[in-house]
């Protein structure tokens, strides 16, 4: 855990850009700095490991004030990772990832072989660990970045902006890939970025800061955009606050009516004739599209969502897309496992708004 | 005149400047000289005792060395030249063996071209010299250059870059000397001597340093060096009388011992060489 | 083409002369002599400005230094500060004619060594310290080796000029090639003006090949880029 | 005349214009002659040769590796050899000085060119620049500043590279040198290095000076960044 | 109007950029490129004012082959803006805005004149009109840019992302104030962008082309989200179609309530009791907070959006903010005007689902 004691910082020419900041990034989790450039995000972070020294309060790394170590070897004991990487041009692929092991004095084969061990859980291929950084393309870049704050597999992760130099795809790509690799490791880790969206997908708890390097919130997610603080948050949160809140519902609790399907092949089923839509699947239980009573002529377009790994969010989407208002749960492999009615959906995000 | 020539010296054969004729510039004359201080202070009595006598003046000090020097005087760009006949001769015919001042002369104006010509030489001389200090002279008990070529085997010298083309190979054959090393000294000659990083000098005997630090010319028993007497030379067609007069006139007051004296001036006191000239010519009633 | 062939016809002369290369005054002690004098300049200039320029674009400090060498660097004549230097400490040994030499030759080195360390990528200075390599690792392991190109460059120009003043050198009594030129010119021997000069001209040469060559040896691919992605 | 050697002013004041070849004040005459001439040479050379080598790409590769090579050729020889051709004249110095001077230009005229922005050039197209118009109008004077970078270079150098002229007699101030290394005294070398320094230096200042008047657009980047 | 008659370009090496292109871009609308990265965007764009040649096909501008027309001519009849704006480092901003009219020989005063009004146009304050573009920022150099491009009053505008290297802040300033020079010059504007989010804000009319140079889909932006023609065109739209789509869909026809609002010092007014939620506003209208019967201990979250002006999308995230499942209606002052209940939105949803 790393724990924020009433740390100020205040730079030679006066300027304030950490205030008071009292806060912890407990153990296992993603603590996320978001704020607006120059609320000292940076500042804030780079005092963890030393590369900046707080003016007044302390910094504890699970109790022990980080003024009390050496910065080299507390430095080695941390991962670090920045924006375009800062990867050594002049190493190859893998001699970067080795970087920190090397320090540590591993012998040369050892830590080559756990920077290919890194390489492949970052998810690049083995082939790359002999190129030099040019070679690589941004997002790889960055991959190469997090492999080498891994390699002497520090407890903790300190992350700036890592991911801000990318495109919006590689962007995502590389969201997910730290998610799922944190769901494996499990570091502390402490994240930087001026992206609300990333700091709402990534983090477990969001420490929003304002300029001052004062801290206006800290909460997790989901209570960050019920219950903004103040309206400095809430203007940071931006727009759809209310819909994007769905995504931390899970669809699971969801009602699905499973009488409202019929098959192609099976012609004009009677069946469901009492009601207005009826949604028409293929024999493998595909779906094809409404079938409304008042509209024989054809079918109507529809609108899926996973059952029980899509948000409610994509529920809802999938909801406002037929004319129905009925949103079709599939399973994993696109089969339709129910139908959401408007009255289900209604239902579920009463007491998503609830809390 | 970008003239190579046809595989010619271009180091011989440039004309650096115009070859206009001096006496068409309206009956002026052109002093000139050559690139060392000497020379200047020559041609500056020249100029000014010309000039105290009417003439028209120009000077043109330090234009370069005797081949520029003496192309201009042959075109007539140069009206008179201070220079020293045995020097002259030797560029004029290298094979020429001439010694004294009126062998050399004599050879001179039977082989200078018909625009030059010489004026009556001075007693004054620059003559090459070899010279070791004080010191090594008693030590080795040297007094002449025979002396000499029983220790030069170990022996550096030091000269300016001319020596090893224009005397090296002599020294050989008449006196046998051969020596350890050659340096290049020029100007500096005279203080390697003295700081020992070369034994032996080829130095002029009016350089100042000489008595300065007390450095000994051997003497040169077989007359390798010739006559370097300061002898005028002249454009013929560019000069009348009065030039030649006046010229000779200075050439038979100028001494070995005035013009050390002069040089003195210049070199330790770093007197302009114009004012020097200027006190000798009104000391010896030539201003 | 008269005087081609008349160019011909001195390097005939020059270099088919055996007694030039004999002996003290003959070609291959000169060329010894002129590599030593050289090697000597820029070696002691390199000892000098890489350290110097290393620890100045590394902390930032004393870059005035760097400035005014930079821009007295050029404006120097060479001719001048030999002569004065001679003048000044006479001709017992070589030294008054090597400090000018390792004077002028400095600055190149100094400037581009600086500029390079300075010129480093600062995250990639904050990832060196952030993964906990110390000041002198930074710099060893770190900005060296990036900023190897232009140190390497600096040590080009330096060599360039120490070359070239060497030649010059020759005229206050200094030997290496530059003694066939001068000699030459003072004696109106201008097939060792030319001999001479060819040979300053193919040692300079030679020089900048070897810098290339140290260049594509020293400096790591993923610095100069220079291969390709496969 | 006093005894002992004058002093540095003496020396000046007695031979700063002696009205003779060897005063000062030709020698400085000369001297600038010897490097102005070069300097404007190099610019009005490298300007074309510049322009073929951005318009032609495979020119500017051999081009750049042939004026490495003349680069990296020390003075001296390079004169020497030119005797040949072009005597013991001013020419000689001014031929090889040119030449330095345009292995530093060439690539500060191309890397001028290339400092215009691709969108830059871009929207000058698209607003319907014909090509002369937009190398005159919109390249060249973006290039500027690099060229400008380079002239000084050029210029500082080019005026004490004269000095080594006087080896073959045609060094304008260098002339001081030379003949204070034969009747050895201290003032002419002061002088000479005092002199070319200067004016290496004042050079310097009007190029920087006419990069200010030029290009208003750099220098505003440093005053009045809002 | 613009019209690609089988446009194709086939490059030197080979690469077809463009495949047989054939669109129309009709007088006085904005018609949007999208599509991703290197699918001919740009290609097809600068066919237009002849920085590019087509290999076949014509190009027609209001039926005259630009073939026909001399490219300078031509272009200084075209505005075009791009990306970093491309102004002339080395001009005042008033010089820069005036280029085309000095190129078309206009007298220096009345050229310098037209660019101060386009100045004001652009929202750009006069005293920028001295400086040099480096001193302007981002966005206002991208304002210089559009100044520019209108300097001769060109009937059509070509715009190849010109907003896409400003920040999002800016970015959706820059939108608007293009939608309101829009509205009031109803130039022929052909755009380019990758963002399918700004295509669906600015295009009246948007083309989806796929990597190859071929047109996807060329429809207005509801239709767009409503009916993507296939799955590249539906996997580029991304994700929230549904929720997007409702932008377009206006709050105008949203039944609103005005009986479920009381006012604050009024104390606990029994009026409206058997209401669930009651919204509490103070004396002069604005919303305070909901007030529900079954949890009297404090006031719940609301969301609010403003009517008639807000589309659905900003109503729905109202509604979804608060537990009460309701909007609250605003007039452009933020005072309450009614409460959309969750009913009502059902209402309008399922019709605008249907439309
Ligand atoms: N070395 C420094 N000296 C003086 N002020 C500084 C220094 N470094 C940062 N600051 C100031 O401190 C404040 C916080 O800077 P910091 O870099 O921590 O911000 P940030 O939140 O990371 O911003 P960004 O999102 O732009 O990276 C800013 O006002 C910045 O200008
Ligand atoms: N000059 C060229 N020579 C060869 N191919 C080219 C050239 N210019 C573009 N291309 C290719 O043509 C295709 C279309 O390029 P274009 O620039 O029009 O794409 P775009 O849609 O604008 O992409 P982006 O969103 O990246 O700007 C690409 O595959 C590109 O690589
Ligand atoms: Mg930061
Ligand atoms: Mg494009």
């Amino acid at each position: 855990m790393i724990t924020f004691d009433s740390v100020t910082k205040r730079y030679p020419d006066g300027t304030v850009a950490v205030d008071h900041l009292s806060l912890e990034a407990p153990t296992g989790e993603i603590t996320v700095f978001v704020g607006p450039s120059g609320c000292g995000k940076t500042t804030s972070l780079r005092m963890i490991n030393r590369m900046i020294d707080a003016s007044e309060g302390r910094i504890l790394l699970d109790g022990e004030p980080v003024q009390n170590i050496d910065p080299p070897t507390l430095r080695r004991g941390i991962g670090y990772v920045i924006q375009q990487a800062g990867l050594f041009p002049h190493r190859k692929i893998v001699d970067n990832v080795a970087t920190v092991p090397y320090l540590l004095g591993w012998d040369r084969k050892k830590a080559r072989a756990r920077a290919m061990e890194l390489l492949e859980r970052v998810g690049l291929d083995p082939a790359f660990a002999g190129r030099y950084p040019f070679q690589l393309s941004g997002g790889q870049q960055q991959r190469v970045g997090v492999a080498r704050a891994l390699a002497a597999d520090p407890p903790v992760l300190l992350m700036d902006e890592p991911f801000s130099a990318v495109d919006p795809i590689v962007r995502t790509s590389l969201q997910d890939e730290l998610l799922r690799l944190q769901s494996e490791l499990n570091k502390t880790i402490v994240f930087v970025t001026h992206d609300i969206d990333e700091a709402i997908k990534l983090g477990d708890r969001v420490a929003v800061l304002r300029v001052g390097g004062k801290l206006a919130q800290l909460a997790d997610p989901k209570t960050l955009l019920s219950e903004p603080a103040d309206d400095f948050v809430r203007e940071f949160l931006g727009h759809d606050r209310g819909i994007r809140r769905l995504q931390f519902v899970s669809t699971e609790g969801l009602r699905l009516r499973t009488d409202l399907t019929v098959t192609e092949d099976a012609g004009d089923s009677g069946d469901g004739a009492a009601e207005p839509w009826l949604l028409v699947v293929t024999g493998d239980g595909r779906p094809v599209g409404w079938r409304s009573g008042a509209r024989p002529a054809g079918l109507e377009p529809y609108g899926t969502y996973v059952h029980g790994r899509d948000s409610m969010r994509a529920a809802l989407d999938a909801a406002l897309l037929s004319p129905s208002g009925c949103a079709v749960a599939v399973d994993g492999d696109g089969k339709v496992v129910g139908v959401a009615t408007r009255e289900a959906l209604d239902a579920a995000l009463a007491e998503a708004a609830d809390g | 005149g970008g003239s190579g020539g046809t595989g010619g010296n271009p180091l011989d054969t440039t004309s650096a400047a115009p070859t206009g004729s001096a006496s068409g510039a309206g009956g002026k004359a052109v002093i000139g000289s050559f690139d060392f201080d000497e020379s200047v202070l020559l041609a500056s009595i020249y100029a000014q005792a010309l000039e105290a006598k009417g003439v028209q003046v120009e000077e043109k000090p330090r234009i370069g060395s005797r081949e520029v020097v003496y192309d201009q005087v042959k075109g007539g760009g140069l009206t008179v030249v201070p220079e020293y006949n045995g020097n002259l001769l030797a560029f004029v015919d290298q094979k020429d063996t001439s010694v004294t001042t009126d062998e050399v002369n004599t050879a001179l104006k039977s082989k200078l071209p018909a625009e030059l010509e010489v004026l009556d030489s001075s007693p004054a001389e620059d003559k090459d010299s070899l010279s070791v200090t004080k010191d090594t002279q008693t030590k080795q008990s040297l007094n002449t250059i025979e002396d000499l070529a029983k220790v030069s085997k170990d022996m550096i010298v030091g000269a300016p870059p001319e020596f090893k083309k224009r005397w090296e190979a002599r020294f050989k054959d008449v006196y046998g000397l051969e020596f350890k090393e050659w340096k290049p000294t020029g100007p500096t000659t005279a203080d390697a001597l003295k700081d020992g990083s070369i034994q032996v000098g080829n130095i002029f005997t009016t350089d100042p340093k000489m008595t300065a630090n007390d450095l000994v010319p051997l003497q040169d028993t077989k007359n390798i060096f010739a006559a370097q007497n300061v002898t005028p030379l002249l454009h013929k067609a560019s000069v009348d009388d009065t030039i030649r007069t006046t010229l000779n006139g200075i050439s038979a007051k100028l001494t070995t011992e005035s013009l050390l004296e002069m040089m003195q001036k210049i070199s330790v006191n770093k007197d302009e060489p114009a004012t020097v000239a200027k006190e000798w010519l009104t000391s010896n009633g030539l201003g | 083409m008269n005087w081609l062939t008349s160019f011909f016809a001195w390097l005939v002369e020059f270099f088919g002369n055996g007694d030039n290369w004999a002996g003290s005054g003959g070609i291959p002690a000169r060329l010894l002599e002129h590599l030593e004098f050289s090697a000597l300049a820029l070696l002691l200039a390199v000892l000098i400005a890489v350290p110097l320029g290393l620890v100045i674009g590394h902390t930032g400090r004393g870059e005035v230094l760097v400035v005014i060498s930079a821009n007295l660097a050029r404006a120097l004549p060479t001719l001048g500060l030999l002569v004065m230097f001679v003048l000044l400490l006479g001709t017992a040994s070589i030294w008054p004619v090597i400090i000018p030499l390792v004077l002028l030759s400095v600055p190149p080195i100094l400037v581009n060594t600086y500029e390079g360390v300075k010129g480093v990528d600062p995250e990639l200075r904050d990832a060196a310290y952030g993964m906990g390599l110390r000041g002198g690792q930074v710099l060893g392991r770190v900005l060296v080796p990036v900023a190897l190109p232009l140190i390497l460059l600096g040590c080009r120009l330096s060599a360039i000029q120490v070359v070239a003043t060497t030649t010059v050198a020759s005229y206050t009594g200094l030997g290496g090639l530059g003694r066939y030129v001068i000699d030459g010119f003072a004696t109106k021997d201008y097939a060792s003006v030319v001999g001479g000069s060819v040979l300053i001209v193919l040692f300079a040469l030679v020089v900048q090949v070897l810098f290339a060559l140290a260049q594509r040896v020293a400096v790591s691919p993923g610095v100069s880029q220079r291969s390709k992605v496969r | 005349m006093g005894d002992g050697p004058p002093s540095i002013w003496e020396w000046i004041g007695r031979n700063w214009d002696t009205g003779r070849v060897d005063s000062i004040s030709n020698l400085l005459t000369d001297h600038l002659t010897m490097s102005l001439v070069p300097i404007v040479l190099a610019l009005v050379l490298a300007l074309p040769l510049g322009l073929a080598c951005v318009r032609w790409r495979w020119l500017y590769q051999p081009t750049s590796g042939f004026m490495n090579v003349v680069y990296a050729l020390p003075s001296l020889p390079v004169f020497m050899l030119l005797i040949s051709v072009t005597g013991l004249s001013q020419t000689t110095v001014i031929i090889p000085l040119t030449f330095y001077g345009m292995a530093v230009l060439i690539p500060a005229v191309v890397d001028g060119l290339n400092s215009v922005p691709d969108h830059v050039r871009q929207s000058a197209v698209a607003m319907g620049f014909t090509p002369l118009r937009r190398l005159l109008q919109v390249e060249l004077p973006i290039a500027v500043p690099v060229v400008l970078a380079g002239m000084r270079v050029v210029a500082v150098s080019s005026i004490s590279l004269v000095s080594v002229g006087a080896l073959i007699g045609q060094g304008g101030l260098g002339g001081l040198f030379t003949r204070a290394y034969q009747n050895p005294f201290m003032p002419p070398v002061i002088v000479g290095i005092v002199l070319i320094v200067a004016l290496a230096l004042v050079a310097d200042g009007l190029l920087v000076l006419a990069q200010r008047l030029l290009t208003p657009w750099v220098r505003a980047r440093k005053g009045t960044a809002s």
